[in-house]
């Protein structure tokens, strides 16, 4: 698809003016300009955020991020909870795939620990965090139309979730949170019957995906909103920290589980998609293939789990687990992309810190701050939800 | 000045079968769409409770006069239309105060309207009413554009501007309906329609996701009930409009209700399968596809 | 990644190398020689993917530690590199000329710890807190607990026991030790 | 009165040292040339505090409690974790619009303002401002452990405990977070409570009004607001 | 733009025919699934209240409250988990940590309510729909452990090694079997309240986890001043109500406690204890009997800075624990490792010194400030079946003591031992010992009344027994001995139903017609012992109490009715050398407060 040509575009490069700092000069009094804030209550915004914009027509000339309205300190808090106590804590740290934040805090405690984790926990780790990210993406793929007020895909990749949480609920004992990769190993068993009513539910997902590009990929008024808008420069990628689908979107083929595999991913044939045009179409189709990938992970993993009863390994006593001294930084490939998390140890039973490096730090702040600037503001959401922005995770 | 009473009645008594015909419609359709989602959606009744709960609320500010005054102008655009216009054909009770030259009143009053929530939304203060109303007016005007020249094709055609005349030349059978006589003008005409019922890809005026919820964003109580009964009415006359133009009128109750329910549904059929367009793209289709076809319709009939 | 060291360690004075795994190595290197080290990683070594930057309160040795962590998309390789400075004064050199999404974690930074890095964009505008008057709330001085009790209004009716206490109340109340 | 007063003076801008620049006390000249002072908080807001309106024939406002009761329109403001649970009450399995619950994407429409979890300071403060945003009568639910004693950041420095310290809550649901089916659960239980007469939180919120403000003071450092928004 | 295209999307219209997914009654029809995580169930009759739960809830969300109807007693603290639903997470921790698996979560999960106080309950206490549902989250099947539930393998002699020596059979923990069985340790405390002398059982464990020797050996000393002999010999009764040993193994407590009083040389006592300096007071007292609460009662007041002088009728100190007990578990160096410290302290001993005989009780009061006795049961018990005034026929206490003082004892090919408690094992064992480096071979039974699951005797010392060729045959009533022309033959027993009664009295009941004979040559009976309390002289016994059993009531300073007489240990509350340490250890406290003024003799 080559870029949507309009009509006419007005020539912006010099409007507004900016001083010797590219930063533009903006006189509110001029009345050229309108502030519009955006959120934290607002149905587009992609959590409890806000953007502060400013405008000139329907077009922004200046985007600031302002997030906090969802800060608890995690950082803090864990510092006073002991391993086992951070593990539930460190799961609230990015609501919509909390899977990420068990994944790599348990990843972390175990390298520092030393401790093995048993195979059987390994691929169940693994199953649960693709179905983690295939809940996410049933949700993000179908949502970016969503924001062009398409919901029906939304709703129907909603009720598809649904089954993935049922699933999940089975597994872990829990729909939203989890809770159940934990430090040595897993919280339990496949139960009885899970295979094969979880490869009922991704036939049904694969019919969802064949409805889904009927409605929305084929869409052209969804092609006219998207292609060629939200463009995201390839020299941005590096110097803005862009990982996951929007690099992968914009010819960067990072994948964390294919460069730095991690559990039992070198065993599993998969190949992360990778496109060029880097626009929020672009970004929607990476999203799609992730979305193919992953059910097509699944069936391999529920092909080849093995079914030993061995599913945490013997550690401490969790009660006063001491880790030795040491920092680690552990990742992860998330929905959004490369999830991580550094753990300072000072040899006591809490962490000493505790930082998370998720990609929305950089995708909602720096990256999105810079991608709005002269984007028209209907497509303001959009290039939010393509960039896929979780706001707790920004400020933990 | 007896007659002008009882003529008064009926319309009034008109008004509330489209009052309750324009919210069971806009109910149904709800349910449609929810169907498609495979939900169950609304009960039928909601629409009613929500308007009772509206009007019921205890307490609501207010930004000034003109935030009055702006329902109360929305709400006379809409009956504006309803006054002119004759619902069921050949029937003396139901043509309302239809005359010569309804059809320019009631393309007046379709703008009428807009421009009286203008000034209420503008009033209101907040930036998104104002960047919702200024999307709706521009969007409004191309949409009137082709709108205007398919009825100045059928005015051509059926040498009239009154809606009762043009309706009376559709009678005597299907094929004698606009729709098979001037297509051209039809197509162009409900084209149009889609973006006067402002369903997608034109709901821009109302995006939820990004100006929440345009010029409504500060009304609220009774304000905005005033604004939802209006857009009961309002409906239910636009689909009636239509349906006198180009799908031979009705003659009684059943044909109106069907054909209303019809060419209303038409905007939901296409709304509810596409995303909407920004506000500079769904002016330039409007001024690309149907005022294309719209003079098209002209230029066959000078 | 021996190497790169080896290099690092005439070059940069890089102390306390560990390696954390084949992939992964932490230094520590001097407050002055620490922009032109990343610079040089980034620019010569190819570590063009900048992870995190985050600090460590060390509060007993009265020192933060920064803590970049770099990472070479082509080699596959992370190096973490520690910076220590003085908590009494904590000043750092920004380096958001080198990536622009650096000025956020300094805004964090500057705003959790109190670190400050003169020159950054937007550096002293408040970032995730508003009104915050107490001391920078990461610190290991800061007391969140006491904090959260004193501020926020707990549900009274809350109380335990623990459990050898009260047995000791209920079984031997009246031996002392 | 004297209370009143206090907490008008309290939202002195002099005071406050996070008040924004262009919120503080300024002079401005008229184009008549004469100059006069501006208190953007005072002047640009409506200052009418809070009444009471209670309510008045019983048969007709049980009338109109059930047409409030089966009309929840409810705010899409997620607060907290339980947001991620809303979506899927509007999607295909729940389909709470069967309910009566429909979601406004403004307050000034809304009747019902989900607290769905722990609130961040910076958030109680939009909240607030959204909660006196809504119209009369207007419900509160709460969600999740944190609403209720503060869950799992207790312990936070940036969270509240409990949120019926600073609005009036009609009901809670608890989880962490509830599941749809709960959230459901706690609509139905709303509804009751609308239809006995006893959401009354509105004109609780009046009546206590300053007990209210005292407390959400106390937490937000920087009010920078007028004291009543509406 | 294709044609194609623009159609597609019309296709969701087909959806329109399709049925609608909605769920008809979402409070019904879809309950949580089987592992679900939703509110907290309690089995309060299996619950005990270690409040481990609590322990690791990162939510503060669990208090451990009392509850009524529930008593506190040994191995249940009497409280239950009350849960605080403004704070719990349901992350299920507390029930994969519950040491009892009395917690789970049901598959419950719409609770709703006006009133936000409604939301803290003690699960099942405050009665709540879901209390009968059977599915929902449980601790996980398989190897899902928070903390270890086996024992750290602790070594032995092999029973070929040991069952013709006398040197130590137990050898100890290395320190990473002593760090790893302390890291078992859940810190719940429940233990405390059993253990007689009430030691800081969670606080030394947790110094042997942290390897703070001395910290640890600190605590032992607050409260027990024989750690090495506890450290063996001990009864460990807090290991029975260990709630690790709910769901697994107890703690091995007595070996941790070993542990740490093994790492310390008798050189450091001092240096460790910080006892380097008393300061000594010039009251004296009179301690008769250098058992477990002599020594014991002694070493507090010294710390007191009393003179102590101990009055011994045996030619070395320790009591029982020397000459009753024998060296295979506890070797009498370890034994004067702990007596030599005390010694050290400033308390003086004289051996073979008899109160009553060599020196009179009278004479003590008129010398001394204040009297302790811990004279210990020293005499054989009888069964008093008929035969057991044969001359083979013999008590246990006597045969121990003559193998301590290293005298030869009698012995024969086939010897039967009476009784099922610990001393008859130490008897029976000796003695397997004794056969086997005199005939190469052992033949020794020993029998108790007690079936073998009731057997006062510690599990492992009945299993150690058999390991070591001994036959140990209980649930048998002794009828009487067969003696054939004054040769003794052998021993009739009949089976034994039951020994006591509903109300827990002693009083066994017998199967008539299940008769066995165990043939034997000599005859063993250790079925208890019973005090000597002859030197407490006429005059004396006139101003004590005495209970309607013959035992001496004293006050819980265990101070009699003479108020300068304290009389604690075996003769106070049955043998037992972790009471008699308690004992002596109040005793001293009383003796302190006496000596002060401020205690006065009141009987209950």
């Amino acid at each position: 698809m080559k870029r949507n040509k309009l009509i006419w575009q007005p020539d912006r490069s010099k409007y507004p003016e900016h001083d010797s700092n590219g930063k533009p000069i903006v006189d509110l009094k001029s009345q050229k300009f309108t502030k519009l804030w955006q959120g934290p209550n607002h149905p587009g915004v992609t959590g409890n955020m806000s953007l502060e914009l400013t405008l000139s027509g329907d077009e922004v000339v200046e985007a600031k991020t302002h997030v906090g309205y969802l800060h608890r300190g995690f950082e803090k808090l864990m510092e006073r909870r002991t391993y086992m106590q951070c593990f539930p804590t460190s799961i609230r740290m990015c609501v919509a795939e909390p899977d990420s934040n068990e994944y790599v805090l348990s990843a972390a405690v175990e390298e520092l620990s030393g401790i093995e984790v048993p195979e059987t926990a390994q691929w169940l780790r693994m199953l649960a965090l693709e179905m983690a990210r295939l809940q996410v993406l049933l949700r993000v793929v179908p949502g970016i139309a969503s924001t062009l007020s398409l919901g029906l895909g939304s709703q129907w990749g909603m009720y598809m979730r649904e089954h993935i949480l049922d699933r999940f609920e089975e597994l872990t004992g829990g729909r939203i949170y989890h809770m159940y990769i934990l430090p040595g190993g897993v919280r339990g068993q496949l139960p009885d019957g899970f295979k094969k009513r979880m490869l009922e539910n991704l036939d049904m997902i694969d019919g969802f995906i064949k409805r889904i590009e009927d409605l929305i990929f084929s869409n052209n008024v969804f092609k006219k909103r998207t292609v060629g808008v939200g463009i995201l420069k390839p020299e941005w990628v590096d110097q803005f920290g862009v990982v996951g689908p929007p690099a992968r979107g914009a010819g960067f083929k990072r994948d964390v589980r294919k460069d730095y595999p991690y559990l039992k991913y070198n065993e599993i044939d998969f190949d992360p998609f990778m496109a060029t045009d880097s626009d929020i179409y672009t970004r929607a189709i990476v999203r799609k293939q992730d979305l193919i990938m992953t059910v097509d992970i699944i069936r391999q993993i529920l092909d080849k789990i093995p079914n030993d009863k061995e599913i945490r390994a013997k550690t401490p006593n969790v009660l006063h687990l001491e880790i030795p001294k040491g920092e680690v930084y552990a990742r992860s490939e998330s929905s959004r992309g490369e999830y991580g998390m550094y753990i300072v140890s000072d040899g006591s039973k809490y962490p000493r810190r505790v930082n998370l490096r998720g990609p929305s730090y950089t995708h909602a702040v720096a990256l999105l701050e810079k991608m709005l600037i002269n984007a028209n503001i209907s497509d303001v959401h959009a290039i939010m939800v393509s960039l896929q922005t979780c706001p707790p995770e920004i400020e933990r | 000045m007896n007659d002008i009473i009882i003529k008064l009645l009926w319309t009034l008594l008109g008004l509330f079968i489209v009052l309750n015909w324009g919210m069971l419609m806009g109910a149904s359709m709800r349910k449609i769409v929810a169907r498609v989602a495979h939900r169950r959606g609304i009960p039928i009744y909601q629409p009613w409770l929500d308007l009772i709960k509206l009007y019921a609320k205890r307490t609501s500010i207010s930004h000034g006069v003109m935030f009055y005054l702006g329902p109360v102008f929305r709400l006379g655009g809409g009956v504006g239309i309803f006054l002119f216009l004759p619902l069921i054909y050949g029937s003396e009770y139901w043509s309302n105060f239809s005359w010569a030259g309804d059809l320019v009143l009631i393309l007046y009053f379709q703008f009428f309207g807009m421009l009286g929530m203008a000034l209420g939304a503008g009033e209101g203060g907040h930036p998104n009413s104002v960047i919702g109303i200024t999307r709706g007016l521009s969007q409004f005007t191309t949409v009137e554009i082709p709108l205007t020249l398919a009825v100045i094709s059928l005015a051509l055609q059926y040498n009239t501007l009154s809606i009762t005349e043009i309706v009376a030349a559709q009678q005597g059978g299907v094929q004698n309906w606009t729709l098979f006589t001037n297509p051209v003008a039809t197509v162009a005409g409900m084209l149009s329609l889609l973006g006067a019922l402002r369903h997608a890809p034109f709901n821009l005026v109302k995006a939820p996701n990004e100006v929440p919820i345009g010029p409504p964003t500060e009304y609220h109580s009774a304000f905005l009930g005033v604004l939802r009964t209006n857009g009961a009415v309002l409906h239910v006359v636009e689909a009636a409009l239509f349906m006198n133009l180009f799908f031979g009128g009705a003659t009684n109750w059943a044909e109106f209700i069907i054909k209303t329910f019809l060419i209303y549904f038409w905007s939901v059929f296409v709304g509810v399968v596409h995303p909407r367009f920004r506000i500079e793209q769904s002016v330039v289709w409007f001024l690309k596809i149907p005022l294309a076809i719209g003079v098209l319709a002209v230029i066959l009939y000078i | 990644m021996d190497k790169i060291i080896k290099d690092l360690t005439s070059r940069f004075k890089v102390t306390d190398y560990i390696q954390q795994r084949p992939n992964m190595a932490y230094v520590t290197v001097q407050k002055e020689l620490a922009i032109s080290l990343i610079t040089h990683m980034r620019d010569i070594e190819g570590f063009t993917h900048f992870v995190l930057l985050t600090a460590v309160d060390w509060i007993e040795d009265n020192l933060f530690q920064l803590t970049y962590i770099l990472n070479s998309p082509d080699k596959k390789v992370d190096l973490g590199i520690r910076v220590m400075i003085d908590r009494e004064n904590p000043t750092m050199d920004s380096a958001h000329h080198l990536w622009q999404q650096v000025a956020t974690y300094q805004r964090e930074l500057k705003e959790m710890f109190g670190i400050d890095f003169p020159g950054s964009p937007r550096v002293d505008e408040s970032f995730i807190l508003e009104g915050w008057d107490d001391i920078p709330p990461y610190r290991r001085d800061f007391d969140t607990l006491k904090y959260a009790e004193e501020t926020y209004f707990p549900r009274d009716g809350r109380g335990s026991n623990d459990p050898a206490e009260y047995m000791k109340k209920k079984l031997y109340p009246d031996e002392e030790k | 009165m004297s209370e009143e007063q206090n907490i008008n003076q309290n939202n002195e801008p002099k005071e406050d040292k996070f008040l924004a620049e262009e919120n503080k006390i300024r002079l401005v000249t008229g184009p008549d040339g004469k100059q006069f002072q501006v208190n953007p908080l005072d002047d640009y807001f409506c200052d009418k505090r809070p009444q009471v309106v209670a309510p008045k024939n019983k048969i007709i406002e049980k009338f109109l409690n059930w047409a409030r009761a089966e009309s929840l329109w409810v705010l899409g403001f997620g607060t907290g974790c339980g947001s991620i649970e809303i979506p899927p009450l509007l999607s295909p399995r729940f389909d709470a619009f069967r309910y009566g619950v429909q979601m406004r994407p403004t307050p000034r429409q809304s009747s019902v303002l989900i607290i769905s979890g722990y609130l961040a300071v910076k958030t109680l403060k939009r909240a607030i401002r959204t909660y006196e945003q809504m119209q009369s009568p207007k419900y509160v639910m709460a969600l999740g452990s944190c609403t209720i004693n503060g869950g799992m950041y207790y312990d936070s420095y940036n969270t509240i405990n409990r949120v019926d310290q600073y609005l009036p809550v009609d009901v809670y649901v608890a989880g962490c977070m509830p599941r749809p089916e709960a959230l459901l659960a706690g609509f139905v239980k709303l509804k009751e409570r609308i239809k006995a007469g006893n959401a009354e939180g509105a004109n609780e919120y009046a009546e206590k009004f300053d007990w209210y403000k005292a407390n959400q003071k106390k937490i937000i450092k920087n009010w920078n607001m007028p004291d009543y928004n509406w | 733009m294709s044609l194609k295209d623009l159609l597609t999307p019309f296709t969701a219209w087909k959806n329109v025919f399709e049925d609608s997914y909605v769920v008809k009654d979402p409070f019904n029809d879809r309950p949580g699934a089987d592992r679900y995580r939703g509110f907290h169930k309690n089995d309060i009759s299996e619950c005990i209240g270690c409040g481990t739960c609590e322990e690791i809830c990162e939510n503060k969300a669990i208090d451990l409250v009392p509850v009524e109807g529930i008593d506190t007693k040994d191995g249940d603290s009497g409280l239950r988990p009350r849960v605080d639903y403004g704070r719990c997470c349901w992350c299920a921790l507390c029930v994969d940590v519950c040491t009892t698996n009395s917690l789970s979560l049901s598959n419950e999960y719409t609770w709703v309510s006006e009133d936000p106080e409604d939301f803290r309950f003690i699960p099942g206490v405050d009665k709540k729909p879901w209390d009968d549902n059977e599915k929902g989250w449980k601790k996980p099947e398989g190897e899902y452990n928070f903390y270890e539930p086996e024992r750290v393998h602790m070594e032995h002699l092999e029973p070929e090694a040991r069952d013709n020596s006398f040197i130590e059979m137990v050898k100890g923990f290395s320190k990473e079997q002593a760090q790893k069985e302390a890291d078992r340790c859940v810190e719940c405390g429940i233990c405390v309240a059993t253990c007689p002398a009430h030691m800081g059982i969670p606080e030394y464990i947790k110094a042997v986890r942290q390897d703070d020797i001395e910290q640890g050996f600190k605590i032992l000393y607050e409260t027990n001043p024989l750690p090495e002999i506890c450290g063996r010999i001990c009864t460990h009764k807090c290991e029975t109500v260990c709630s690790v040993g709910h769901n697994g193994d107890p703690l091995s407590i007595r070996w941790l406690k070993r542990y740490i009083a093994d790492q310390v040389d008798s050189e450091d006592y001092k240096k460790v204890l910080g006892t380097e300096n008393i300061e000594k007071n010039d009251r004296k007292v009179a301690i008769i009997g250098a058992g477990p609460a002599g020594l014991s009662a002694a070493h507090y007041l010294a710390l007191a800075g009393y003179n102590c002088t101990i009055f011994e009728k045996l030619p070395e100190a320790g009591g029982m624990m020397r000459y009753g007990i024998p060296e295979y578990r506890l070797p009498y160096d370890q034994l004067d490792k702990d007596i030599n410290y005390i010694k050290s302290l400033g308390v003086e001993i004289k051996y073979n010194t008899s109160v009553g005989k060599d020196i009179l009780l009278n004479d003590l009061k008129r010398e001394y400030d204040a009297v302790f006795a811990g004279t210990g049961l020293h005499l054989g018990r009888s069964t008093r079946i008929p035969g057991t005034d044969h001359e083979q026929v013999y008590m246990a206490a006597d045969l121990l003591r003559e193998i301590s003082l290293g005298n030869e004892i009698p012995l024969a090919e086939k010897i039967v031992v009476i009784g099922g408690g610990n001393v008859a094992m130490d008897i029976t064992r000796s003695i397997a010992r004794l056969q086997n480096k005199k005939y190469g071979k052992v033949d020794v039974t020993a029998t108790s009344l007690e079936s073998e699951d009731i057997m006062p005797a510690d599990r492992e010392e009945v299993v150690e027994a058999r390991e070591e060729k001994a036959i140990v045959d209980p649930g048998w009533g002794p009828e009487k001995i067969e003696i054939e022309e004054g040769k003794l033959k052998g021993l009739h027993v009949k089976k034994c139903l039951s020994v006591f009664d509903e109300a827990g009295r002693f009083s066994p009941t017998f199967d008539e017609e299940n008769h066995k004979f165990f043939p034997a040559d000599m005859i063993v009976e250790s079925i208890g012992q019973g005090a000597d309390l002859s030197y407490i002289s006429d005059d004396i016994r006139d101003n004590i109490e005495f209970n309607e059993r013959g035992r001496m009531v004293v006050n819980e300073y265990f101070q009699s009715k003479a108020e300068w007489l304290f009389v604690g240990g075996d003769i106070i509350q049955g043998p037992d050398v972790i009471h008699g340490i308690a004992n002596g250890h109040q005793a001293a406290r009383g003796i302190d407060k006496y000596l002060n003024g401020d205690l006065k003799y009141k009987s209950e």
